[in-house]
């Protein structure tokens, strides 16, 4: 266990390491930061002080050490566009982000788990077919599309949701939520819906394939002959075996529902930090890009530990040894 | 090592000749593991100090319960694995270092048969395709009319229809099958073949058929056989020389008709005992005792130790090396160097004990 | 047992036999789908000769022709069926050519993808050793980054390569290498998965001691039974990459203006969408919708198809 | 009355030294206040500062207006006025360049200042409407004398907190999400607005912010997407509100030796008649009609009629004729035309993808075939300043200046130290330098706009830019919001009714 | 009257190239405490037979004829619940690998106590007291200890132990083992046959061991039916099918058994082999293999009739002149 835990550590450091680099190399074609930092007519002079100032004119290895030494001593630098340290302004929109994810990953699994269920215990059923279909469409269109269809039905047309923010929030330490007020809640229904649409279909059409693939296998077969009934085999037997690969994926999934959430916080106006890289990247606002991409990878990280460490609750054959639970598939 | 332990009749030379053949396979954790929990690389000896001699036109079985090694020591004459220490040499020819299939000239002569004839042959290839493999890989043939044609004589010597060879193989049945592989292994008219359980997955009135055609095949082409299987009644129909394989080491080696009628090695008893017998039907027969033992950790001194009815406090101690007895029987015992063995021996009296308390 | 024939009426009459194309028959979804895809592509395939306009003729262009409706709609002009959009460019003609781009960096991306991921995970597969676990961890990594953010870094460092002025002439490239890159670690996965298990089986096995080279085998023996799965996965990654495309384009990263795939005309249209001019996003997205959808049934059904377990 | 705001971004900070954004500078003047502001006509009226004299050519005395109070009670007077104005030139200040004249100030009693000067600054109270003035005291108290210094990574003060003169207060802020303002009741000036509470929202997607005052969740909307006027209008309860503005599209030429990406020797932009070509070969009228909606103000200047330096004369277009643009390129010896590469912007101005677009298209139709590139701005302008286009779109709205000469110095004099910073394409003419130098010191009105126009009239017969349009201002609000549009584009909600 | 009647039963599969018959007209009995052999070549329906009995047949397999009764009642028409009812409880069944019947996520001992409370009414403990007991009957040392055991912490030999116990621990009169040694090694396949016997005896279980392997039956059966492409081909005493076959198939199936002893210079052997179930000839199905075959082997399907001890498909015992 410990072992794991080092192992992931290490590989953890090597990924974010790997992804401040790729960040660094991109970076510098994304645009000159420069441009929108002085005012329109400043003078060459001027751009050179800044550029100077800011450290863009030492060469790209050179800025590359930098922000990975004082990124280990937690500093990100100063965001040149909002003159404020990085990690406030990463922390002051984490729980938006966080709280958005959260909510679309539970519906995912809430609707999207009894649905897989259901179509694999129907699967001729005219309502299974339907879903499947339902779903099927619901992926097919970009995500953005749906952003703006949801709203404007909703918003628009029926009045009956809010079609941007994160309505009143309340701070619990920095910690910022909207889930204690009436329109805060309200104001993650659509957006939540949007982000989880895709994950939610990807996890019943998971459950439902695995699901079938489960319940042939021997074991269903040799339970059923000892005479079990439907709903243990179903729901003890079948969902439990089923749940492994579904875990892994909505472990990957939960990164997915990171990176989307740039494109749902755009449509909403959710000001989280999806919004803020989007940002950042139209003002090439380097040190927050970097950041959020050294901290998404981050969140990575634990995420796919934590679905490993998961593993060893759910399958008994990993206790002893959670290595083998790396070779899990995509 | 000891010398050979089979006593040629003839003073020709064996064909194949395995000495001291050793196969470890590392089964350590990884480095970082070892590094922080410590503990030491481990190693499964599957094939550990092997000596065999087999003359040629004549076949040699290995029998042996699964895991024993017996595929191991296939693999490593084909050149499939390389041998962590040993040599083999065939027909006086060192081949241990060279891999599968070279030197061309010398492979051409050693082919092998599988056990699975289902998987044994590519499923997206013709039949054609998959006996001329051999034949165009060490340019056998000069001209494509001059394959298709030896493909089809090959199909024919094997029992099947010339015209077979444009089917796919999923369109024949099992036997079949492994009359194709047959035909695909002897294409480069071999003298030597290594067969890892040709019939273990055919039913037993296809596996009539194989092993007939095996033995016509040794009479009319001379052929050399080392021949796998755990079936000691099939190995009975094939053999000149049978020897048993425990745990990666030979026990046991005598010609066929010695070793079932005066088996030595307590081993060997065990496993004649496992051989149901047809005409005495409903017989309560007393089981072998225990499951074959981790070969990542076997006892130490005799390996077979925690099964024999025999062991004493030498067989704890020391392991025993192959010795040479009267009729060209070899064994691995001390209980049948120090002739305590010649008692029958009672492997029930153990086996009823751990019947129950098996583990 | 059926005749092999290997002449081409015969193998065509033996694939109309085959389980495969009765169990495509049997499902209409995906004959309807099939029917779909098979139309889009004679669209985009054909888009010169059947488009009514060349979108990319901008010397014919008339801004007066303007955001006219549709063809049965008032107002409209009957030569332009499905409208035009704010440069005057007929809407069919654009989806029909914006079709063409989409499919374009959908199946390169697809290619690009499947082959890197194929020889990467054979290779893998069968080399093992320090060249899998090397492949692996570059995957593990990929693999938990999510695919948009990849292909925005992919994207980010290949438009830093090139040359600016070769910026919206490769632009087509760089989608494709940015999703390509990105996916091909399920394949190279799937391929490694399969390859470990077919090269224990006997027939390379076989191949082996008759001598035949690694390469001769990787390419001949295990690549062809590896295959059903690669198809599969390519199949569904289809749909994805069109999609991620688009995604791409709605972030500002996809393809530019002047040759629109049916993603930036979709993120074009978007901004219209209030403004009653709506056919210049709903019609590139109901193509769109209507393209992923058939290319994600039909995967649907060649997985089943495929899954001997299934059948 | 509420208001609730919704715009495009959100303002960077709450300081104003630490940004040269307008957006989140006009924002913030609810908050902080100059010594001198724009008023509905965009002329200079007096705000923190009462009169104003030239004593010396380089030192100008302010008279400062008495009884003003700061946001947290704090009285202003002339040591608020020195150490906000040094704060705002300090060697760290990135807004430094906003104020290039001062030297230093000099506090003469309680309620008057000295500004010294570099020299004669006719545009010093331009300046001034820019520069914010704070509370010394609480400055000093919070240990924001300088200006927040980035690199030191410290979180600055004045980031997070504020405490101007102005008429609103900040109540609170959630970057990205929502700045609430409320009324200040102690404001100097009489209120002309009813508000008691402004609530302001970024919403970044054109749809989104359209779909929040069509659903009634905002009460004004700034920018209003163009294509969405006719449904915001005919939606009962909604308006838009749309008049010409003050920034000035155009295009640049490269005039260097070569071609960035072309197909001919040479560099064809450097003769004029190409140039011209170009310019006649433009429907204007047209993009106006349909891609502009009927919005945008056809300009031949490269500044809008509010901005001195403007001529009615000089405004004239050279008329759209491809049959002339066809006989210039001819005459010049490109009969078949040739090839260069276009940039634009795609998130800078208003349609600016698909006024490019239109261009190009009209360009093909007199044989010029431009290779359009659209990009986000960041990675436009840094193409457009370092020359790596043939031609390049920009927008100028001569904030915050608001006069010629901030187009005559940066576009249209020679490349040189602190001039010309925005004339990548090389455009040089000796007489036009020599004008820009002097007008940049004259103090007599009259003289500086005629010298301005003399310079306007060379540029023009040669065609040294492109001039196209002054993009709309467009906004839509409620009903029952009434509000001033100034040309500056920029809200100010001191003038806002809620009815 | 016999614990289990099987007459003419048939199992079909619909495909679509028309409807094959794994199974066709198969009758038989299994008396009280009497272990029934039924071998045959892979493919011969030895499985769907057994699958047939317990009401497991895998879509679309469906019984397409003839009746199931236990104890006297039909079972082959029960709804899916009552048959859920009888299985485990009256029928229970062992399959071929221990390593797949069991499901890896649950103890061993979960798996029994669920087993043993569905269907006998018994408190937690007491149903834990049994399991245990049941671990200790299938001869797994301190039964406690691994009631808390995962199966990968088995070995083979012992996972066919608890699936055993799985089978029988809610007492059922009759077991269907199909191929429960043929996953294991040689020396194992013998103590799991033992012990099967011994449980069998002890409780005066009926079982029918489906297998190939002639030996296992040879020591197990009381009487053995030989399947031959989905029919009968002989069902009798083992000694006597075993020793003195009636059928031909039957005689060459014996013959080419390779036996310890004295080797012979080749193995009789049955030409060709067993067909697909889409071309079975008219007629018998073993005429185009049978050594015997006479003209009316094409064209009289033989029934099932009394020879010797037993009963044998074969129409030379059914006065047909050649
Ligand atoms: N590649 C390998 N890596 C590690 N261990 C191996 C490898 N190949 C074989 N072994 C081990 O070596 C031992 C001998 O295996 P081998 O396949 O030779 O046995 P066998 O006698 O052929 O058994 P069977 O009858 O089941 O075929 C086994 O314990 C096996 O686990
Ligand atoms: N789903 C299916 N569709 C069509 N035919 C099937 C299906 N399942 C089984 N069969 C056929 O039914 C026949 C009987 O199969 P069964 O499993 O009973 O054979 P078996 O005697 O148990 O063989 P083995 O020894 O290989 O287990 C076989 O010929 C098989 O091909
Ligand atoms: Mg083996
Ligand atoms: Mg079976």
């Amino acid at each position: 266990m410990f072992v794991f835990l080092v192992r992931r550590l290490l590989q953890a450091v090597m990924v974010m390491l790997a992804v401040a680099f790729i960040a660094f190399l991109m970076f510098r074609y994304l645009g000159d930061p420069v441009n929108n930092i002085v005012s329109q007519d400043a003078t060459q002079q001027q751009r050179e002080e800044v550029r100077q100032r800011l450290g863009l004119d030492d060469p790209m290895a050179i800025q590359y050490g930098r922000f990975v030494i004082n990124a280990a001593k937690g500093d990100f630098g100063v965001s040149y566009r909002n003159s404020r340290p990085v990690s406030a302004l990463l922390a002051e929109r984490l729980p938006a982000t966080a709280e958005l994810v959260l909510v679309a990953a539970l519906l995912s699994l809430v609707l999207g788990i009894p649905l897989g269920i259901y179509t694999a215990l129907k699967p001729r059923g005219v309502l299974s077919q339907g879903l499947q279909i339902m779903s099927l469409i619901g992926i097919s269109l970009p995500t953005f599309v749906t952003g703006i269809l949801l709203i404007l039905v909703f918003s628009v047309w029926l009045g009956w949701l809010p079609s941007f923010g994160r309505g009143d929030v309340i701070d619990i330490g920095w910690w910022s939520t909207g889930f204690l007020t009436a329109s805060g809640l309200k104001a993650l229904i659509l957006p939540s819906f949007m982000l989880c649409l895709f994950q939610l279909t990807l996890i019943m059409r998971l459950v439902r394939a695995e699901m079938l693939e489960v319940l042939r296998a021997d074991y269903i077969k040799f339970a059923k002959a000892r005479g079990l009934k439907n709903r243990a085999i179903h729901f003890r037997h079948a969902l439990k075996n089923t749940l492994i690969p579904v875990v892994t994926i909505f472990g990957l999934q939960l990164g997915g529902l990171i990176a989307f959430a740039i494109i749902t916080e755009t449509v909403f106006q959710w000001p989280g930090m999806g919004a803020l890289f989007i940002q950042a990247v139209n003002f090439t606002d380097v040190p927050v890009m970097a950041a959020y991409l050294v901290m998404v990878s981050l969140i990575f990280v634990i995420i796919n530990t934590s679905v490993d460490l998961l593993y060893n609750v759910i399958d008994p054959r990993l206790r002893t040894d959670p290595t083998r639970a790396s070779g899990k598939g995509a | 090592m000891n010398a050979a332990p089979i006593k040629l009749k003839s003073r020709e030379a064996p064909l194949l000749q395995v000495k001291g053949l050793k196969k470890h396979f590392a089964m350590s954790k990884p480095f970082l593991n070892r590094l922080l929990e410590g503990g030491e690389q481990q190693t499964v000896k599957a094939v550990d100090g092997l000596d065999l001699d087999i003359p040629r036109g004549q076949t040699l079985s290995l029998v042996g319960e699964s895991g024993c090694g017996k595929s191991t020591v296939a693999r490593l004459i084909m050149g499939l694995s390389s041998p962590s220490g040993g040599s083999i040499l065939f027909d006086g020819a060192d081949i241990s270092r060279a891999p599968a299939g070279q030197p061309a000239d010398i492979r051409r002569r050693m082919q092998m048969i599988f056990q699975d004839p289902y998987a044994s042959l590519n499923p997206r290839w013709r039949v054609a395709d998959i006996i001329a493999e051999p034949l165009r890989t060490y340019g056998m043939c000069a001209s494509r009319q001059e394959q298709r044609r030896e493909v089809d004589r090959l199909l024919e010597f094997v029992g099947l229809n010339a015209k077979d060879g444009d089917k796919f193989p999923h369109e024949f049945s099992g036997g079949q099958r492994q009359r194709i592989s047959i035909a695909r292994a002897i294409s480069t008219k071999p003298e030597f073949l290594v067969c890892d359980e040709p019939t273990s997955a055919l039913d037993v009135s296809v596996q009539a058929q194989i092993l007939n055609l095996m033995r016509e095949m040794q009479r009319e082409l001379g052929l050399t056989y080392l021949f796998i299987s755990h079936d000691l009644a099939v190995v009975n129909f094939m053999s000149d020389w049978i020897g048993v394989m425990y745990l990666g080491r030979l026990v046991e080696v005598s010609p066929a008709a010695e070793l079932f009628a005066n088996p030595q090695h307590p081993y060997t008893r065990l496993l004649l005992d496992t051989i149901p017998d047809l005409e005495m039907s409903k017989r309560d027969r007393q089981p072998a005792a225990g499951e074959v033992p981790n070969p990542i950790n076997p006892p130490p001194g005799c390996h077979f130790r925690p099964r024999c009815a025999l062991a004493n406090e030498r067989c704890r101690r020391e392991a025993p090396v192959l010795r040479v007895y009267d009729g060209g029987v070899s064994a691995s015992c001390h209980a049948v160097e120090e002739g305590r063995a010649n008692e029958p021996i009672t492997v029930q009296a153990s086996a009823a004990q751990s019947l129950r308390a098996a583990v | 047992m059926t005749m092999s024939d290997t002449s081409f009426a015969g193998r065509l009459r033996s694939f109309a036999d085959s389980d495969l194309f009765y169990s495509f028959r049997r499902s209409k979804t995906t004959v309807i789908a099939a029917a779909a895809l098979a139309l889009l592509f004679f669209g985009a395939i054909f888009a010169p000769v059947i488009a009514p306009f060349d979108p990319f003729d901008i010397a014919h262009l008339n801004l007066l022709d303007s955001e006219l409706p549709p063809a049965w709609m008032e107002g409209s002009n009957s030569a332009y069926w499905l409208g035009t959009d704010t440069q005057a460019r007929d809407v069919l003609s654009s989806i029909l050519y914006g079709l063409r781009i989409s499919l374009f960096v959908g199946f390169a991306s697809v290619i690009l993808a499947a082959v890197l991921g194929v020889f990467l995970g054979l290779v893998g597969g069968f080399v093992g050793g320090i060249v899998d676990a090397v492949i692996m961890r570059v995957a593990d990594v990929l693999l938990s980054f999510p695919a948009i953010l990849v292909a925005l870094l992919i994207n980010g460092v290949m438009r830093g390569i090139l040359p600016a002025n070769q910026h919206e002439s490769a632009a087509i490239l760089v989608l494709v290498l940015a999703i390509g890159l990105t996916n091909w670690v399920q394949y190279a996965r799937t391929v490694r998965g399969s390859t470990l298990v077919e090269r224990q089986r006997e027939y390379v096995q076989a191949a082996r001691t008759i001598g035949v080279g690694r390469l001769r085998i990787m390419l001949t023996h295990i690549l062809p039974n590896v295959l059903g799965p690669v198809l599969v996965i390519a199949t569904i990654n289809l749909g994805m990459a069109v999609l991620t495309e688009a995604t791409l384009s709605f972030l500002g990263v996809g393809m530019p203006a002047t040759q629109p795939s049916l993603g930036t005309l979709i993120r074009v249209g978007n901004e219209y969408l209030f403004s009653g001019i709506w056919w210049v996003v709903i019609f590139p997205s109901a193509t769109l919708a209507v393209l992923v959808l058939a290319v994600n049934l039909i995967g649907d059904w060649l997985r089943d198809a495929l899954n001997p377990k299934l059948r | 009355a509420e208001l609730r705001y919704a715009a495009a971004g959100d303002i960077y900070g709450l300081d104003p030294d630490s940004m040269t954004d307008s957006f989140s500078n006009n924002f913030l003047s609810h908050i902080y206040e100059p010594l001198v502001r724009y008023n509905k006509e965009l002329k200079i009226e007096p705000a923190l500062a009462l009169s104003w004299e030239v004593v010396k050519p380089d030192v100008v005395r302010f008279k400062l207006r008495q009884g003003v109070k700061f946001h947290d009670g704090a009285d202003f007077g002339a040591d608020d006025v020195v150490m906000s104005l040094m704060r705002a030139v300090d060697e760290n200040s990135p807004i430094k360049g906003n104020l290039p004249a001062l030297k230093s100030v000099e506090k003469i009693d309680d309620y008057t200042v000295d500004l010294h000067l570099a020299g004669p600054t006719p545009l010093l109270n331009n300046y001034l409407t820019n520069i914010a003035v704070f509370d010394a005291g609480w400055l000093e108290n919070n240990n924001a004398v300088k200006p927040i210094n980035a690199e030191l990574g410290q979180e600055g003060y004045t980031s997070t907190h504020a405490n101007g003169t102005g008429p609103f207060k900040l109540e609170s802020r959630r970057p990205d999400a929502q700045t609430v303002l409320v009324a200040n009741e102690g404001w100097w000036d009489k209120p002309q607005h009813n508000l008691t509470k402004i609530i302001f929202t970024p919403i970044a997607s054109d749809a989104t912010r359209v779909a929040a005052l069509l659903s009634g969740e905002v009460d004004i909307i700034t920018p209003s997407p163009l294509q969405d006027a006719k449904r915001i209008a005919a939606n009962p309860g909604t308006k838009v509100l749309e008049n010409p503005g003050l920034r000035t599209i155009m295009m640049n030429f490269n005039m260097r030796d070569k071609l960035v990406d072309g197909n001919v020797e040479g560099n064809p932009f450097k003769d004029a008649r190409v140039r011209k070509a170009v310019y006649q070969a433009i429907n204007m009228d047209l993009v106006r009609d349909k891609i502009m909606r009927g919005k945008s103000r056809v300009s031949g200047m490269q500044i809008a009629p509010e901005v001195p330096g403007f001529d009615a004369k000089l405004n004239e277009r050279f008329p759209y004729d491809p049959a002339a643009a066809k006989a210039l390129l001819t005459e010049a010896g490109y009969p078949d035309g040739f090839q260069f590469n276009m940039n634009c912007p795609n998130d800078a101005y208003v349609n600016d993808e698909e006024v490019c677009q239109a261009m190009t298209a009209m360009l093909a139709q007199v044989g010029l075939n431009a290779k359009l590139v659209t990009e986000a701005r960041t990675l436009h302008f840094k193409k457009a300043q370092e020359g790596q286009t043939d031609m390049f779109m920009i927008g100028w709205a001569t904030l915050p200046m608001l006069d010629g000469f901030s187009v005559l110095s940066a576009m249209l004099h020679s490349p040189e130290e602190k001039l010309g910073t925005w004339n990548p394409g090389g455009y040089t003419n000796a007489k036009v330098d020599e004008l820009v130098k002097k007008i940049d010191v004259e103090l007599d009105e009259t003289k500086r706009r005629e010298m301005m126009v003399e310079a306007f009239a060379i540029t023009e017969q040669e065609v040294a830019w492109l001039p196209l349009h002054q993009q709309p201002l467009s906004w839509a609000v409620r009903d029952n919001v009434e509000v001033v549009q100034t040309a500056d584009d920029l809200l100010r909600l001191w003038y806002v009714n809620v009815k | 009257m016999a614990l289990l009647e099987v007459e003419n039963l048939k199992v079909e599969f619909p495909t679509r190239k028309g409807v094959l018959t794994a199974v066709d007209n198969v009758s038989f009995n299994v008396e009280q405490g009497e272990i029934l052999g039924v071998v045959g070549e892979s493919g011969a329906g030895k499985s769907m037979t057994g699958a047939a009995v317990i009401g497991l047949l895998e879509p679309p397999g469906r019984i397409g004829g003839g009746q199931i009764r236990l104890d006297g009642k039909r079972i082959d028409n029960l709804s899916p619940d009552e048959m859920r009812k009888i299985r485990g409880r009256h029928i229970g069944a062992i399959f071929q690998d221990p390593l797949t019947s069991l499901n890896p996520l649950f103890t061993v001992g979960e798996q029994l106590v669920e087993t043993i409370r569905t269907h006998l009414p018994m408190s937690a403990a007491d149903a834990k007291k049994r399991a245990i007991g049941w671990l200790a009957e299938v001869g797994i040392p301190a039964p406690d200890r691994r009631f808390d055991q995962y199966p990968h912490q088995f070995s083979g030999g012992m996972r066919q132990r608890v699936v055993i116990a799985l089978a029988l621990c809610a007492e059922p009169r009759l077991i269907i083992a199909d191929e429960p040694t043929t996953a294991l090694d040689v020396s194992v396949q013998a103590q799991i046959i033992a012990l099967l016997k011994r449980v069998c005896r002890e409780r005066n279980a009926a079982a029918i061991l489906v297998t190939h392997d002639m030996g296992v039956i040879a020591e197990t059966a009381d009487r053995v039916a030989v399947m031959y492409a989905g029919r009968l081909a002989e069902i009798g005493p083992v000694a006597h099918v075993l020793q003195k076959p009636s059928h031909p198939y039957t005689a060459g199936l014996m013959g080419s058994i390779p036996r310890v002893g004295p080797r012979p210079k080749r193995l009789i052997q049955i030409e060709g082999s067993m067909p697909r179930l889409t071309d079975i000839p008219s007629g018998c199905a073993f005429n185009p293999r049978c050594p015997k075959v006479f003209a009316e082997c094409h064209r009289i399907r033989p029934e099932l009739r009394p020879v010797a001890d037993g009963a044998a498909a074969c129409l030379l015992y059914e006065g047909v002149t050649q």
